[in-house]
């Protein structure tokens, strides 16, 4: 009745509706670095970069090496691993190769999000990982493979562990 | 009963001229009641955009409510223009019953009101003199948020136990995605819809957004379309590309508490000052909890003196400080320091660089920020360098 | 030391692609950071004007600060434009020192926030089931103020013991003016120039106003030019022709506190909601000081129930209620009422009618207010006769 | 020295100028009850009727009689005495004539406020107290006389004695 306690909440309230499997498999793109996400299908070195010269060049430049702050607000693409030069890139800051894959294939190219199918995705993640000297020109990436790239700078992150108090660190 | 006072509308408007300022406004009615109220033509803050954010005009501003349209921008691919009828909310992965929510789902929720701050983890600026508050720091703001605690809604889909992250997803072209500890869900986590009292601005995320107070700005994810729960985290672009930073020889990652920090607002750049009693006015804030002081030093950093506190002091929320100070003309600098409730004191440049190296700069700085005060009253920042 | 990360400008703008929504808002970049937010198309709250006031949508906000540009009006010879650099405040009368104070004076003593609300005393309307809140009594909204204490000025100018009213003038084209006591000035009283953060609106004073928590609206002169001290009121035109009230035979003068009063703002008309759960939603206030407790009935005042306060309770500000519903779909009329902090509890407008008389109906009406419930979910205001 | 501790109050901050006399009679338009206030010249109910029909029948009617919601947002300036019709008007509402003086002169008329003359303003408030019966028509209106006449309405006035409480009143 209208009259009772209805202070307390109830164990569920009845608003919203059940998702349907189709709802939650359109909008479930992510992908986790072991590779849970990922789906069928698979792209070369090769392929990846006749897509990147056509789709992605006129921003991050042919050699990928477009810096911040001059042709667009985003790092180089390409530079060397963890040896050489410095600027943050796939090639020596990314700790997981999923994340590439994950990344282009939600928002790049820039202007055209969501355009690109699953084998070109893999295809420029191929291509950029190639470029970044962490795979070979003629390795195959899928969901297998993919997953399985170890990147030169997984072994330097570490988890911040501050909690507050006196200590800056 | 006699009926209300003020009658609805009449032909009397007719006989009202209206008009341009003039030197006695006593002599000359002024236009009458609208529908939506403007800023005086005599003030014009602005935010101060770049291609990819832009920022509050802190130095513009009296207190904490950063009004809506001055609220700082940060996004990765534009603001989306987002349909409130159609608009879902996806909650899936490690739950009893995957739902959707649509926006008035959402608004049916018991709700609840929170005043917290904002904050980009990038937000730092350094390098010349002629910066105010709005250049070095303008990535902060706060609002009053209305909407639902997130656990609300993991009551509804029922979160299973092993789940431990979740990721946040938004429905702009960037498609943001963070990951978030499960435990911040049972905390504090909330899903607003509101802003200062009215429904979310699109630029904040339109109709609804993921509210973390304390947490990284990024991690509040916009335009929230999506929660999926796991766990593992995902290590998403945005929390390894971005958002994380050099400590010496490593990468660290998962900062995703704003660090205490604090800034004088008033007096700085581009202002000038004279000689006498000078109300020293700033905001604090700090990402784990309430403010616990703040001080604030005239003699370039030598000693320090408490400042007033506005009450009332709430968690997570920028707060504002006064210090009343004599300025005998002579060359200083002025400087503020938060402490917040875990005792954190807002360390300086320097200790900064010794515990995580000189190669800083790009996430989570947090140092004093000085002025300096010249003898002829004008105000400078004061950029240091490692 | 890295530079900032956040370039300020590039040749980068020229690629970005820009437009109207699309049907997935995610595969379209929206438009970049700008210097001021603005609402979404799909949102738009207005005041309600006549000739002579507009009114705060209240049933289109959550929480308690209103949105500057919301705020209610009430003037009575329009919005003067004030130029900042002209403005003067003058204290004379029983003073020992006269003075004009610049804006730039003003700014320069120590400054305080206090977030209040104001109501205009005519804050009342009914006569028929059509009717919003915005209808009711939207000629209420509340602010984070900011400015200096009155008593700060009293201080430097001298105020003589003998003095125990002032008389507080505008520079708009009523030059309006109401009597004070000098108690208040002591007690709470603020001289404001900042709303909601930033310079306060004109509609609402610009560029400075008088501020009394609690009192008439009518009384917390606009564009404030002038205060004059005495030992006498002056029994101005806004103190006797209006702002008094029939109470039985006679005429009753200087009610300035707002009595408690509170209102539902969700759900309302012209609102359906559906049976289930309902999140019972309003405001309540009281010139006295705080709000003790609201109560909520949902069986037309036969019972009544204590509903959830948002914190913080401030004194005399709108405090924002909510009470949890089941609807079973039956009719019914649901109603709020306040208890104030000094014992008092909103009256029924029976009783406000027996007190004083049936004549009433201008100023200073605080009933409680109700709204019926239909079986089919509409939601009607019930207009009480008396 | 800047290091002193400044968190006590000065007893004067010294922002702000002292107000000259010139300035303070520019604005210190306001009169009382007491007359204090009203300034020299004087005025009659015929010269009143006379800047009347010019300056405010417009708005007001001729009669002074026109009604709030019609053709402005104001009471009736003229009415009966107690005794008589309800509008709280002059005649039966208002408890002081000096509000008359004041309040016409700091802004009607409500298109040109500030343009009157003080004797138009005696004049006007002659007029309007005649029309309302308070005073005879012959009466000559000035700082002497204005604050002697009685307002039938004052003696119904009662200060708010409200503090609160439990008590509705
Ligand atoms: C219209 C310009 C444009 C085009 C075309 C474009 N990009 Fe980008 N790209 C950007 C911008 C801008 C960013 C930075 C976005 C941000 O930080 O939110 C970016 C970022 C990236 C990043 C992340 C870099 C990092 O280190 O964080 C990758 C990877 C990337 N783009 C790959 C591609 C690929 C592959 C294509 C082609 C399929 C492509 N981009 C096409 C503009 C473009
Ligand atoms: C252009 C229209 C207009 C003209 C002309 C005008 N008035 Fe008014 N008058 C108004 C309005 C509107 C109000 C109500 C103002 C308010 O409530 O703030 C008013 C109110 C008044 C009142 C107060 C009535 C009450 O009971 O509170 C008096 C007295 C008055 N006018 C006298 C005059 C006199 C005398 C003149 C001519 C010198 C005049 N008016 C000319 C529009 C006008
Ligand atoms: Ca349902
Ligand atoms: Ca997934
Ligand atoms: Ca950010
Ligand atoms: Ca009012
Ligand atoms: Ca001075
Ligand atoms: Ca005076
Ligand atoms: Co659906
Ligand atoms: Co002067």
């Amino acid at each position: 009745s209208s009259l009772a306690d209805t202070t307390k909440w109830p164990p569920h309230f009845g608003f919203g509706h059940a998702a349907t499997e189709q709802e939650i498999k359109l909008w479930d793109i992510d992908i986790r670095p072991d590779g849970l996400g990922l789906p069928s299908g698979s792209g070369t070195v090769a392929q990846g970069k006749a897509v990147y010269v056509v789709k992605c060049a006129a921003c991050h430049g042919m050699e990928g090496r477009e810096l911040p702050g001059v042709k667009l607000p985003a790092p180089a693409l390409v530079s060397d691993t963890l040896a050489g030069s410095r600027p943050k890139t796939i090639g020596n800051y990314w700790p997981y190769a999923t994340t590439v894959f994950d990344y282009i294939r939600r928002t790049m190219p820039y202007n055209l999000p969501g355009s690109l199918n699953d084998n070109e995705v893999y295809s420029l993640t191929a291509y950029l990982l190639s470029a970044n000297q962490i795979i070979s020109p003629n390795t195959i990436i899928n969901a297998q493979t993919l997953p399985a790239v170890v990147m030169p700078a997984k072994k330097l992150y570490v988890r911040d562990d501050r909690k507050g108090g006196k200590e800056v660190k | 009963l006699a009926t209300a006072i003020l009658p609805v509308s009449s032909a009397f408007a007719k006989y009202v001229q209206v008009g341009a300022p003039i030197d006695d406004p006593t002599k000359k009615l002024g236009p009458g009641p609208g529908k939506l109220g403007k800023r005086s033509p005599f003030e014009q803050p602005l935010k101060k955009p770049s291609d990819i954010s832009s920022r509050t005009p802190l130095q513009d501003l009296y207190s904490t409510i950063t009004p809506a349209d001055l609220h700082f921008e940060r996004h990765h691919a534009g603001v989306p223009t987002i349909d409130p009828a159609k608009y879902e909310l996806l909650i899936h992965g490690m739950v009893d019953k995957p739902m959707k929510f649509t926006l008035h789902d959402l608004k049916r929720f018991p709700s609840v009101t929170r005043t917290c701050f904002l904050e980009c983890a990038g937000n730092f600026r350094s390098g010349s003199e002629q910066l105010t508050p709005q250049d070095i720091l303008g990535l902060t703001s706060q609002s009053e948020w209305t909407g639902i605690m997130l656990s609300t809604l993991l009551r509804e889909v029922g979160v299973q136990p092993k789940a431990s992250w979740f990721l946040a997803e938004g429905g702009d072209a960037a498609v943001m995605t963070r990951s978030i500890p499960v435990s911040k869900a049972w905390d504090d986590a909330m899903i607003v819809y509101a802003q200062n009292g009215e429904a979310i601005r699109p630029e904040q995320g339109y109709p609804a957004r993921l509210l973390l107070p304390g947490w990284e700005g990024n991690m509040n994810i916009k335009w929230l379309r999506r929660l999926e729960f796991a766990d593992e985290p995902w290590f998403t672009r945005e929390e390894t590309s971005k958002y994380t930073y050099p400590v010496k020889d490593r990468i660290r990652y998962f900062s995703f508490e704003m660090d205490a920090r604090s800034i004088i607002t008033y007096p700085v750049f581009p202002q000038k000052v004279e000689r006498g009693w000078i109300e020293i006015r700033g905001i604090a804030w700090s990402g784990r909890g309430k403010v616990l002081k703040v001080e604030v030093s005239t003699d370039a950093g030598k000693s320090w003196n408490t400042a007033n506190l506005q009450e009332p002091v709430l968690s997570k929320a920028h707060t504002y400080f006064r210090y009343l100070w004599y300025w005998n003309g002579d060359a200083t600098e002025i400087a503020s320091r938060v402490i917040d409730e875990t005792g954190y004191t807002q360390p300086t440049l320097k200790q900064l660089a010794e515990a995580r190296g000189t190669a800083i700069g790009g996430y989570h700085m947090n140092p004093i920020t000085a002025w300096q005060i010249r003898p002829d009253g004008s105000v400078l920042f004061y950029p240091e360098k490692v």
